[in-house]
């Protein structure tokens, strides 16, 4: 199963993985990760992406792990619009026989979103707004994943 | 025609989403039309002059510059996403 | 905040993540693991645990994770006593504010507590009963974290 | 006295819990505990006998057969952990 949402609304983390493994018996492991916006000085985050290109470069992320490891099931749920700090932003859960695989996904799916989804963040602070940069860093996290 | 579709900063700077562009005959690649395009005017002069930090999708697929660009294409111009 | 539960209760993942994060607007990731029992030729597992020694080490376990990562809380739950496939046994979730550190932190965390904590599964079957054997595998996945 | 526990089956090999037993005078490490142990009867030598696959915890610490072994001790005797 992948499944892959892109929308305004919050999302439920339990629900996710709970979903990832109810009714079967043979799966060991379920990694899941909850990105969440950071205060600081942000008063607010709104996060623009690209409808149609999102939901197909996130589905392609999913695909291209779901053949570098033996996955059971992906979700990624990815929000759009203004959220606030503490708000969920973004959520990737793997379920996988082995806890390795779990883990390995999910890091790399993030990465992979991080640097290949077509999302842009602008913040809300006292200062005014800003465009988020792109950083050098997500770029090298992905780019282990190279092959 | 083309359909381009401007995100973010890119947005803001040309002061559209998007529009619906007759492709030059001249307009061969991604680099030429982000030329024709800068010499459309100040905002997107601001938008387009730095090249490096530009990123695009043909048809919804990352592209680079050289990538050809064709009437019936889907064009978008956005800065490096930060999603996640 | 760190909290580590040994318990025969069932436990939600989703509101052991919500609570690593609730109220607080600095935290940009949480992490978690969540361990299930695997079925295939297995009717129940048995959790036998050592009273008083596996909270201690799950906690040195939490402690040691966090003067490894800049971490922002932990949470270990691990159930013992008798599990059906497609049980919960354990989760494990980390909150950071760089993801990369809550990743790497709560895999750090679930290959120290294979190794590390005393717990013993029997599983039945319509073989009869077996104790599992520890993994090889488990061993090596703890030896990468040794320094 | 020393307070022995046995988990999974070293427990079931042995057939109890524990024990609280007065510690022999010529007992000094844990390696000669389990020699001691080991001779009591044949459920002690069915769990025993097979050391490299046995664990230990003193006072609920992870220690080696070389560990030295006092009265008070709470010592428990257990197969390598296979729990998470």
């Amino acid at each position: 199963m992948i499944d892959v949402r892109v929308q305004a609304d919050d999302f439920d983390p339990g629900a996710e993985i709970e979903r990832l493994h109810a009714g079967r018996g043979d799966i060991g492991a379920v990694a899941s990760f909850t990105g969440l916006v950071r205060g600081g000085d942000i008063v607010a985050m709104t996060l623009e992406h690209y409808p149609g290109m999102t939901e197909r470069q996130l589905r392609a992320i999913a695909d291209d792990a779901a053949t570098r490891w033996p996955l059971d099931g992906i979700v990624i749920v990815h929000r759009h619009g203004r959220l606030l700090p503490g708000e969920r932003i973004v959520l990737v859960a793997v379920a996988s026989s082995h806890r390795a695989a779990a883990f390995e996904a999910c890091a790399f799916l993030m990465d992979w979103l991080k640097t290949q989804a077509p999302f842009w963040k602008r913040e809300e602070s006292d200062e005014g707004d800003r465009w988020v940069e792109a950083k050098v860093s997500d770029d090298a996290a992905a780019a282990r994943w190279q092959r | 025609m083309i359909e381009l579709l401007y995100f973010a900063w890119v947005r803001e700077r040309i002061g559209k989403n998007g529009e619906r562009l007759e492709l030059p005959a001249n307009v061969g690649t991604a680099a030429q039309l982000l030329d024709w395009l800068e010499a459309r005017g100040d905002g997107y002069a601001a938008a387009l002059a730095d090249r490096p930090r530009l990123r695009l999708a043909i048809n919804q697929i990352f592209a680079p510059l050289t990538a050809p660009v064709t009437a019936g294409d889907e064009i978008a111009i956005f800065p490096p996403v930060t999603g996640g």
